[in-house]
Order: structure tokens, then C-alpha cells, then sequence
């Protein structure tokens, strides 16, 4: 973050309002802008409550003119403190943590012929983070083409959102999966080609699972990004690997500092070059939280 | 063996105030007392939050023999006020550290004390001899590890052990000695007693107390390892009596830590007796917490007219 | 000698819901799990605030053979998430409990559980004998007092000497006698064992963690006593550890304590292995806590589909 | 308190502002009356910071109306995080405790004539209680008398404020002593017929202290009624235990509970009539905070 050193801020509380049964989105004024940010990294939220000591790792789901957006669900005491904070309350919230997707990468490959269509694939909290993410490679893909915008009509605001995807024969599509309730689709699609929805009870879209959706839609993506529970980031890893298709997957672990001091967040990776160990045990909140699906070693 | 300084015009690195913070320890001079705890400082990710020539010491994570894998995860769990953590002391062995960690922590005028962890009274030796032929400037001997020979008693829970390990690594080491005892003990000046019988240079306490939360949700233990070890600011009120205790129980230096989040924390660990101060969870929960303790240290000597820590530490009515 | 009732329709005092809180610990049948902590219940204050037959026991303050002035004030201190106290036993003999507060306590439905404190053996088996002869339903022999006769060091944290005064109560007493153990020990699961051995009935733990504050401002420590036991929320991690480790230890009954404020906290506990639970310190900062604690715990049961405490107790995976 | 049941109550802040340098007064939404406090009682204040869960004891300063009047100093953590509470906030607060002035016992000898002056002593933080105490000893009087209303102007709402103690042959005398700022002063000039003001260093009324400025204004009372630091109630007591002159004193010590179950805050007390032991063992909260001044045993 240009100028912002590595820290806690005192940030204010813009917003704070539910968005679906239990998830709320919460906007918070932020020194430093998007361009100090990766998608897929994170921050760690403080709470008042005294009690509570460690930070709260939440993904950055947004930032946009100073204003980062989180979206979160209340599953225990502090997330449901949080849900209690008021708009003009201030906050403590670190600058960004973490190494995100590794966009470059995706960058690179979509400036050859072979990498056309890039899957995003997240379900449940896995979904926020992919809002900044869409918007970073529909950046990308505006920057490693050459083509003129759709209709004409240039977002002088926003270039980006009105190159002509199709013209460049690039396409950025999202699989989305919901226990029930759907939130943040409308969101994605002011960046992506289509946005599919699955909910396990079938209340919406498709009926399933994130890799059945995907299966059902006709095995699409030349590149995958995932984010989301460790059962459906594994299906799509394991997927992926067994096509050779490239996929990043952002991994969750419980942690004590989110910057690498304390090593509680371990995960096993195995890199592909390295053939004398057979994994490293890295730090998800340091060297993660996304890694290369094909070296990340699932147990349990 | 500790020897505080007076206050000397222009002392140290803080010839900007009237204030003189460096203390001596074993014969190892530290520009001030404040020092990372063992398990909470990565040179390169805390550094990233403040200059870590700031610290009057590091005290890196454990360093065993051999690389450890440490524990499964979920390692981490909060308690009300604190923290339980089971790492499990995960780390890349002794010739890792060696090799990759410890020049860049030499680079800093800060000192570097490495803690050493084992599984048996020969892999503390052997690690120590390896440490010994390095710019180290003294070694932290983590006793809280369980005796794998002793059916898993922590070798800091049996007067006997500590005192037979405090004695084998003395006759190995060329760097100063500083044993780290655990709280979970019935009577800690006793453990005490028995290192700096033995020759240890010095005593940090308290390691952290073992403790255990479980999830009634999915009616398991947080802790992939079950139990784990309590640290923050709930641990103080046991950590300031153990100091104090020690303290009154032994000559050689005092390294005190124990839920120290604040400049406040630190000055009561000086009164009951400590001669430095390490800063765990809080730098956890505070990357900057370090040089912030520092300066609410500063401030309180200041506001209170204290010039050096010996006046502190000599405070106590 | 624990035994937990499956439901039964219209079962004890909750006739209302379907649910079964009785236990029966060494022959004695509590109406529910709620206990009142040793020294944070008074009848009549207490019993401002709610209804006393809404308990399962009364543990009552601890009563020694003669009366005892306790510690001069300060006794009590704030920690982080906690409190320390130093009260030293106040109490007004064993003889003046059974003329002025037993009856009344007797009064209610509620069993009574009498804590015996001592400061030799001698005194702890003078005590016991009295409160044989009462109508007390069960006593509680609180070995965290130190024991005069050996240089202080308390009862509760030397195994022979725990071994000891068990026998010796055991001996006289005519009522259940349950252990109270200190937790300011190396080997919990190992009192404990031998407190069984000698014939406890059953174990209640644990008492307050040893600690130490320090006015900083004042430059002396907070307690007149210098140290006090900490209790609160910051101690449950502990005593969930030690109720873990104890259950797999021994057979008989264990009533578990130690920073219970809710409901949850006391499913905690019961997850651990505990048969009863207590409530001290959260008496103390809020006095309808254990009607409320009762009240989440029923809750909880409820919306988590258990019928009785045994149930809750085998949940553990 | 008529149908408030003894607990804990969720309270609404009205004010909470500062009148002097450290001092603040916090005025409540407040269950129940004045006629359900006795003055001299006090509240259990929680404070929200999880990490101070001991009340803090406040004398009650005033009730009226549903609203209670607590004057605090900020001396540590939790009245530091009490002074910045707002106005609409909610705070919990206990039911009133303790055991507070004798009044009857007061007006039992207001009833006689050997009985005329009551002087309030005190000093510092012991001045807020005494407003709630001045204004009971003057319904006190009102009723113990049989007495015009001076000049003839009753106050409707206040019958008691304006009945004529000189008339009555009746004074109230308040001798209050500070270190430095003075506050309340004005408050209690609306129930006393005179207040008499002390400062340690001089800089407002009489340059000396309670006792000495008690001695200077001619050794006045028949009763007196203190509150204070510790030396200062010793040397008041001293003083009227000397000269035979009944006082009651209102004492303060750490506590846990506030209403008598953990033995925590005990004092000495001498039971005049006690000749069996030197002292017994009371609880400041539940037996006092306020006692005999003849039957406290002050040690060190
Ligand atoms: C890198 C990363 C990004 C995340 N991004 C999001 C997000 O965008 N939106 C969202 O809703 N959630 C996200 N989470 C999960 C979120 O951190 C937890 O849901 C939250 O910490 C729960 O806190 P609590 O106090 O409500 O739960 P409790 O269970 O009461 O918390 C107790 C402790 O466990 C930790 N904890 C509990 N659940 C998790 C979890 N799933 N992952 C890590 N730690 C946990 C808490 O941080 C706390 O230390 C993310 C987690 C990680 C590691
Ligand atoms: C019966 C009674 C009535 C009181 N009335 C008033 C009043 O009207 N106005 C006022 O300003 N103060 C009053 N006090 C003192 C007030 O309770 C303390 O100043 C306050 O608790 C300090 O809290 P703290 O967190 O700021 O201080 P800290 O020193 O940080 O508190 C730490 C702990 O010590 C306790 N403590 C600290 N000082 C005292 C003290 N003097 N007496 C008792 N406990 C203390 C606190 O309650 C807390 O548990 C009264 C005390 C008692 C016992
Ligand atoms: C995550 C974590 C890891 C730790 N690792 C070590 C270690 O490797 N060696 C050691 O001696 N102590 C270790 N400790 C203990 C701390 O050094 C310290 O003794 C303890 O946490 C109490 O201090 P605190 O409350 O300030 O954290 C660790 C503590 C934590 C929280
Ligand atoms: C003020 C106070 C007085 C206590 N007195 C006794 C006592 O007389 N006998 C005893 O066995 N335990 C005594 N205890 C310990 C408690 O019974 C209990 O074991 C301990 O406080 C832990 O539980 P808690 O965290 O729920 O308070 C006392 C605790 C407190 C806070
Ligand atoms: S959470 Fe501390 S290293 Fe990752
Ligand atoms: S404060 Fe608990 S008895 Fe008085």
C-alpha cells in the first residue's frame, strides 16, 4: 500500500447491513486504494470486546475508492459482535495480508491462443473474494488485448468493463455455489460473461454441487480460481489436476497473527519441482492463502 | 551477573532523553529489555512491521536437532483473554536455522538469543554444540518439551530432569545459558533453584499453561492436539507471581514474560523482579507491539521520573 | 457410584420440559447440575437474588474447626478477564456454621455440601467429625490450605499429603467426602488418583490459580496478601484441561469449576467429563448467575436435542 | 425498590458529563424511585469491557424522578472507560445495596431538643452522597417539626425545601473539603442552610481540611454524618468520639461482589455493646458501607 506502512489502522465503518440470512457486508474507509491490493488477500478485523483477542481473518471482497467491502457470515461470537457495529463506528483492521491469486500468471497466459475462458469457482464464503477478482482479470484481460469495446460505448469511468470480450474471444465465467441463499451474483456479473448459480436444496439455479454445475455446464475453463469450503476446493482441484487444467485454490486455516509469525496456520504443499520432500509445510496466511491446487497435499 | 546501568549522559540508543534502558545480562549487554517471546517472532514478517534493531534482543522460535513437523492443524485456538496454541514446535532443524535464519538476525545490532527445543537430554546437547560454534549470542533451553524417555514428562516438571539437563547442556555450551521453565509445576522456585545450581546464566518464565477448549458445537477439542498451551494477557497475574517468586529464590537474571501487552504489563514485570522483558501474544495481536511496549515503557519512566531499570526493579515496597 | 437418569416423564423439577437434569453423586440425588462454589455464596445474600431450592447444592464457604479472621483488606483484586482474591478463609468455626447457617440452608430442598477448611490434619478431622453428626448432605475438604505443620506447603499439592488427609477424613466422616483440589500442581490426574485411592468419594476442581498483581503506581503488590487465587473466565481453559485429565483418571465423580459464566461453559465442562459444575466468580458479578447458567443450560439441551446430562457427557467424539 | 426485583438492570445514560477536572456525573433511566433508596446506598456498576468484569461501586449522588445522579473521579481503567459512555448508551447497573444512612435514627433525635444542628462532613468523593442524605435529613425535619414554611412560600413540589428550620430551631451544615476544584457545592447549598468549603492548597474557601475547617466555623453539631477518604473519617470520628457528639461514617473497600457473598471488603466493628471481642468482622458492602464512627476499629 503505497505510502500506508504494514500495520493496524483505525478504520471508520461506512456500512454494516445483512445481505442474506446471517452474511453481512461491511464497508470500511481505507488509506490506500486498489492498486495496493491483490484479490485473494486479506485482513484481519479486531474486535472491541476485550475478551476476544485474536484478529478475525476476513477476505477482501472489494476495494474501490478508498472503500474496502467485506462480506461475512456470523458463525460465532465474534462475527456476531461484528454484526452489531454501526455505521461511524471505528474499527481496527490491518493493511492487506497474504499473497493473493497470482493474476500475472493468468495475465500471461491469456495473451496466448490456448487460454480463452477462466473459470472462477466458489462456494458460500468463498464468493466475496471473488468480486475484486473478476474485476482484477477482466483488468487483465482489457490490458493484454487489443480490441475495441462492445457497442462502442467506452466506460470512460471504467474501460475495462466495456472491452469486448467476445471480439477478443476471451470469456471469464463464474460457478457459484449456495447452501440456500443466494448473495453477490448481481455483483459478479458486472464482470464476468455468466454467472452460474447452484444451491444444494435446489431454492435457486441449478440443483447441486460447484463441480456438478461445472460438469453440467459442459466442462468449461482453460484456467480455474477457487475459494470455498475444503470438500469443494479439493472436487475442483482433484478435477482440474486429472484435465491438466491450471487452478489456484485459496485455502482457510484457524490462525493466531494472519502474518506469519506465530506458524499455526500450516498446510502441506508440494511443489512441483521438488522431488526430495514430499511436502513443505507452508503458512497459509504468509505464503498462502491461495496456492496452486495441483500442490497442495489434502489430507484428512 | 546482571548489572543495570546508571543513567549516563548520552547512553545508548537513547541519547535523545534523559533515560537509560540497557541492561546486562550474563555478560551479554542489551540496548534495552525488551525482547521477542520464543514462538512469536519471524524475522522477516515481524521486521516487516517495525526495525527490529528497535529490540534489546530477539529470542527466535525453538530450534531442534532435527526438523520437526510440529502438529496437525487447527494449532490455534482463543480462549477468553488469551490464546491456546499446540504448534507442536515446529521447525527446519538446527542447520536450517543455521544456515538460513540465523546471519540475517546477526545483521541487526539487536542480540540473538535462540531457543532450543529436544526430545531427549542428547538432542538439547547436541543441538546446543552446533549452536555454540555459531555468533549466537546466548541460548534460550526450552525445558516445557516432554522427556520422550521419561514417558512424556516435561523435563521443566521434575526437579531431577531439569536440574540433569540444566547441567548437561552448561558443560557443552561456549554461549550463556538461559533455562525457560514451564508454569505447570507445583513449586517453581525450586526448578529455579535447581538450574542456577546447576549454572545457568539466567531464568525466563513462564512458558505458557497447559489448557484445553472444546467445541461443544462438534463435541471435539479445538486443538487437533487436544490440549495446548494458554498465553496472553490471562496468564499474567500467574506469570508476575512466578517472577516474583523466582526472583526471591535465585541471584542469576530474570527474563520475565507472560501476557505482557502494554508498557504498564512490562514495569510490573521489572518490580517483581524481572531484568528483561519478552513480548509474546501481543505481538501476535499487535505486530508493533514490540517497540509500542518499548515506548509506554519510556513513557512511564519518564512520567515517573525512573531514569534506569534498576530503579524499577528496586520499586517494590 | 455417578449415576444420571434417563429421562422419565415429569421427572424431578422439570416436570414442564422433557428433560432429566438429576445426578446422583455418591448416593446423594441433586434435582439438577448447579452448585454454588465454595466462598461465593452466602444464603441470605445470595438468596436475595433468586430462589436457593433452584439449585441442586449449596457448597457453602469454607468452615474450619475454629473461627478465622482471614487476611486484612486489600482481598480482592481485578485481573485481565478475572479476579484474584486473598481472603483467607473468614469463617466462624465449625460450631457457630452448624448453630446459625445450617439450618437454614437445610430449609430448602436443595442439598447441602459443607467445604471444610483446615490448617492441619488434626483440624480438618475435628471439623469433619462435627459436621458428621449435622444434616449436611456431603462434604467437601477443601486441601488447597497450607498445612502449618509443614512449612506452609498446602495439603493439596504434596501426593502423600493429599493421600493423607483423604484417609484420615474418610475415617470419621459418616457423609460423602468429596476432594477439592488445588490446581497450582505438576500431576493433577495423580492427587486425584489417590485421592480415589483412599476412598474419596468424588473430586471438585479447581480451586483458584495462584497469582499476583502489583500496583505499579503504588509500587506494592495490590493484596495485603502479596498473592491471591485467580479465578474467572480466564481460568476455564485449565480447569476443562484438569477435568479432561482427571476423568480419564479416576472412576468417581467430578464436579468441575473454574470460570463457568454460562451455559455453554458449563456444557464445557460436562464435555470434559465433569458430573456437576459449579459457579463461583460469575456469582460474584452477576448474582442470578446460577439460575441463569441453569436456565442456558436447559436451553441448550433443548435446541441441541440432548434429554439428560449423560447424554451430554458421552458426546464427546 | 417497590416491584423492581434485586438484580441487575439495563439502564439508559441520560448525561455523563464532566464537572471538574477528573469528576464526571452520570444521571440514569432508573427502575424504581426515590423512595426506594435509602441515602448513603450505592450501585454496582458493569462496565461493557469484557476484560474488567468486577462492578465498580458508585454512592448513589441523587434520585429523583426515575433518573439516579452518580458523581465518579477517574482514577483507573474502568472509570476511564465509564467517563467516555454517551448519553443514549446502555450500561448495567445493580439495584441499590448496602445500607445506607441511618436516617430515623437521625430524625428519632431531631424530634428532641437537645438535637438542632446535623453537620455533613466530607471530603472529596464522599460529597456526592451527601446530596441525596442532605435532602432525605430535610424531609426528615419537615416531618419531625410542625412548622411554617418560610415566608410563607411553599414549594408544591417540594413542600420539605422550603419549611423554615430557623423556626424549627433546626440547622443542616455541610462542611465539604477538596484538594483543589470544589463541585457540588451548589447542589447541597439547595438542601443545607449553609455549606462550609475546604480546599487543601487554598485555592477556594477555608485553606485546611475538613476537621480543622469544622473546628474554625465554632465545633458546630449535634449529629454528624461523614463521608470520605479513610484519615479524614478517622480524625472526624476521632474528634466526635471525643466529644461524645453520635457520627455515622461511610466507609469503602475493595470488593468483589458488592451484596455480601464473598467476604471480600470487611472492616472492624466495635459493637458498643459487644464486650465479649475486640472487633467483628463486617462487611463493608452488605453490614455498612456506613457504620457507627464510634464502633469502627480504624487500623494502620
Ligand atoms: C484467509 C481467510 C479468509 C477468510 N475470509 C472470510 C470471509 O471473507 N468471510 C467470512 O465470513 N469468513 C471468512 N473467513 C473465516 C472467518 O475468519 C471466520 O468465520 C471468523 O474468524 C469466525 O470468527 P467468530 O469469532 O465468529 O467464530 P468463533 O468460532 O467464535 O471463533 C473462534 C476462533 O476461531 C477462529 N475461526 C473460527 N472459524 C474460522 C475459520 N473458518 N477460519 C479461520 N479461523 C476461524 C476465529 O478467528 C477465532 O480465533 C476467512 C478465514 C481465513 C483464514
Ligand atoms: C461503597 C463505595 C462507594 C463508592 N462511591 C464512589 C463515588 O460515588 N464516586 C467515585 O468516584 N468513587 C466511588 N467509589 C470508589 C470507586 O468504586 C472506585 O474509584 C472505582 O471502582 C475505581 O475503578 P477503576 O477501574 O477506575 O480503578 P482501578 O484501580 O483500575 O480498579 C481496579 C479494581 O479496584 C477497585 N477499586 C479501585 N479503587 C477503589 C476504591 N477506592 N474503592 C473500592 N474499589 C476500588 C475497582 O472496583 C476494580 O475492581 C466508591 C467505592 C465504594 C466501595
Ligand atoms: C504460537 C506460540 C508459539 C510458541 N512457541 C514457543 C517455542 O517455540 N519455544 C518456547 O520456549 N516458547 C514458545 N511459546 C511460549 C512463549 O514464548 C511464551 O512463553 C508464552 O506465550 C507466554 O508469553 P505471552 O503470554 O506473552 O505469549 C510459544 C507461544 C505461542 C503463543
Ligand atoms: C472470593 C472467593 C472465595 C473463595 N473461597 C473458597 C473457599 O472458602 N473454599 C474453597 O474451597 N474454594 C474457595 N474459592 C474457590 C472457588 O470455590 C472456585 O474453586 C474458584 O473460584 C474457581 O471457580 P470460578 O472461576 O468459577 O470462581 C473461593 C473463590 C473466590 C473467588
Ligand atoms: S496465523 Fe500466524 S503464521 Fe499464519
Ligand atoms: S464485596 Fe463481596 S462481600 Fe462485600
Amino acid at each position: 500500500m503505497t505510502g500506508v506502512a504494514p500495520g493496524i489502522l483505525e478504520s471508520k465503518i461506512l456500512g454494516n447491513e445483512q445481505i442474506a440470512r446471517e452474511i453481512y457486508r461491511m464497508t470500511l474507509e481505507y488509506e490506500g486504494g486498489e492498486n495496493e491490493i491483490k484479490p485473494g488477500q486479506f485482513v484481519n478485523l479486531y474486535l472491541n470486546d476485550k475478551s476476544m483477542i485474536l484478529p478475525r481473518p476476513v477476505s477482501i471482497c472489494k476495494v474501490e475508492n478508498n472503500r474496502l467491502t467485506l462480506v461475512y457470515r456470523v458463525v460465532g461470537k465474534g462475527t456476531e459482535a461484528l454484526s452489531s457495529y454501526a455505521p461511524g463506528d471505528s474499527i481496527r483492521v490491518s493493511t492487506p495480508l497474504g499473497n493473493g491469486y497470482d493474476v500475472t500468471d493468468i495475465a500471461r497466459r491469456l495473451g496466448t491462443e490456448c487460454t480463452k475462458t477462466i473459470v472462477l469457482a466458489a462456494g458460500g464464503l468463498g464468493v466475496p473474494p471473488m468480486i475484486e477478482l473478476a474485476k482484477s482479470l477482466r483488468k487483465a484481460i482489457a490490458g493484454t488485448t487489443d480490441i475495441p469495446h462492445a457497442a462502442d460505448s467506452v466506460n470512460e469511468a471504467a474501460p475495462f468493463l466495456t472491452v469486448d470480450m467476445a471480439a477478443a474471444n476471451k470469456k471469464l465465467i463464474a460457478v457459484i455455489g449456495f447452501q440456500d441463499e443466494v448473495f453477490l451474483s448481481e455483483e459478479l456479473e458486472q464482470y464476468c460473461d455468466s454467472v452460474l448459480v447452484a444451491t444444494d436444496n435446489g431454492s435457486r439455479g441449478f440443483h447441486g454441487n460447484v463441480l456438478e454445475l461445472i460438469k453440467t455446464a459442459g466442462d468449461p475453463g482453460d484456467y480455474y480460481l477457487a475459494c470455498g469450503p475444503k470438500p469443494m476446493l479439493k472436487a475442483v482441484a482433484d478435477y482440474c489436476v486429472e484435465k491438466d487444467i491450471p487452478i489456484q485454490v485459496s485455502l482457510e486455516e484457524r490462525m493466531g497473527c494472519g502474518y506469519g509469525a506465530c506458524v499455526g496456520c500450516t498446510c502441506k504443499i508440494k511443489e512441483e519441482n521438488d522431488t526430495e520432500v514430499p511436502f513443505k509445510l507452508k503458512k497459509v496466511c504468509k505464503d498462502g492463502p491461495v496456492f496452486r491446487g495441483n500442490e497442495v497435499v489434502w489430507d484428512d | 551477573m546482571i548489572s543495570f546501568h546508571k543513567n549516563q549522559k548520552s547512553a545508548g540508543s537513547n541519547a535523545d532523553c534523559d533515560l537509560d534502558l540497557r541492561v546486562t545480562i550474563a555478560g551479554v549487554t542489551l540496548d534495552n529489555p525488551v525482547t521477542t517471546a520464543s514462538g512469536t517472532f519471524s524475522a522477516k514478517e515481524s521486521g516487516a512491521f517495525y526495525d527490529i534493531n528497535e529490540l534489546g534482543a530477539v529470542i527466535t522460535k525453538g530450534v531442534s536437532l532435527e526438523p520437526w513437523d510440529g502438529n496437525p492443524t487447527p494449532r490455534i485456538a482463543e480462549a477468553y483473554g488469551g490464546m491456546l496454541n499446540a504448534v507442536g514446535l515446529q521447525n527446519p532443524g538446527v542447520d536450517a536455522f543455521i544456515r538460513d535464519e540465523l546471519p540475517y538476525l546477526k545483521s541487526f545490532k539487536t542480540k540473538v538469543i535462540v531457543n532450543v527445543a529436544g526430545k531427549t537430554k542428547d538432542e538439547y546437547c547436541r543441538a546446543v554444540e552446533k549452536l555454540s560454534e555459531t555468533d549466537a549470542d546466548m541460548l534460550e533451553i526450552n525445558i516445557s518439551c516432554p522427556n520422550i524417555k521419561e514417558g512424556g514428562i516435561s523435563f521443566g516438571a521434575d526437579t531431577a530432569m531439569a536440574a540433569d539437563i540444566t547441567k548437561a547442556v552448561k558443560r557443552i555450551s561456549t554461549k550463556p545459558i538461559l533455562m525457560k521453565l514451564t508454569p505447570n509445576v507445583t513449586d517453581i522456585a525450586e526448578i529455579a533453584r535447581v538450574v542456577e545450581a546447576e549454572g545457568a546464566d539466567g531464568i525466563s518464565l513462564i512458558n505458557t499453561l497447559l489448557g484445553m477448549k472444546i467445541d461443544i458445537y462438534k463435541k471435539k477439542p479445538v486443538l487437533w492436539n487436544r490440549m495446548g498451551g494458554l498465553s496472553g494477557p490471562v496468564v499474567k497475574p500467574v506469570a508476575v507471581r512466578m517472577v516474583y517468586q523466582v526472583r526471591r529464590a535465585v541471584k542469576i537474571p530474570v527474563i520475565g514474560l507472560g501476557g505482557i501487552m502494554t508498557g504498564e504489563d512490562a514495569v510490573e514485570f521489572f518490580m517483581a523482579g524481572a531484568d528483561v522483558i519478552s513480548i509474546g501474544t501481543a505481538a501476535l495481536v499487535d505486530p508493533q507491539a514490540p517497540v509500542r511496549i518499548k515506548r509506554e515503557l519510556i513513557d512511564f519512566m519518564k512520567n515517573n521520573g525512573y531514569k534506569n531499570l534498576q530503579e524499577i526493579r528496586d520499586a517494590l515496597l
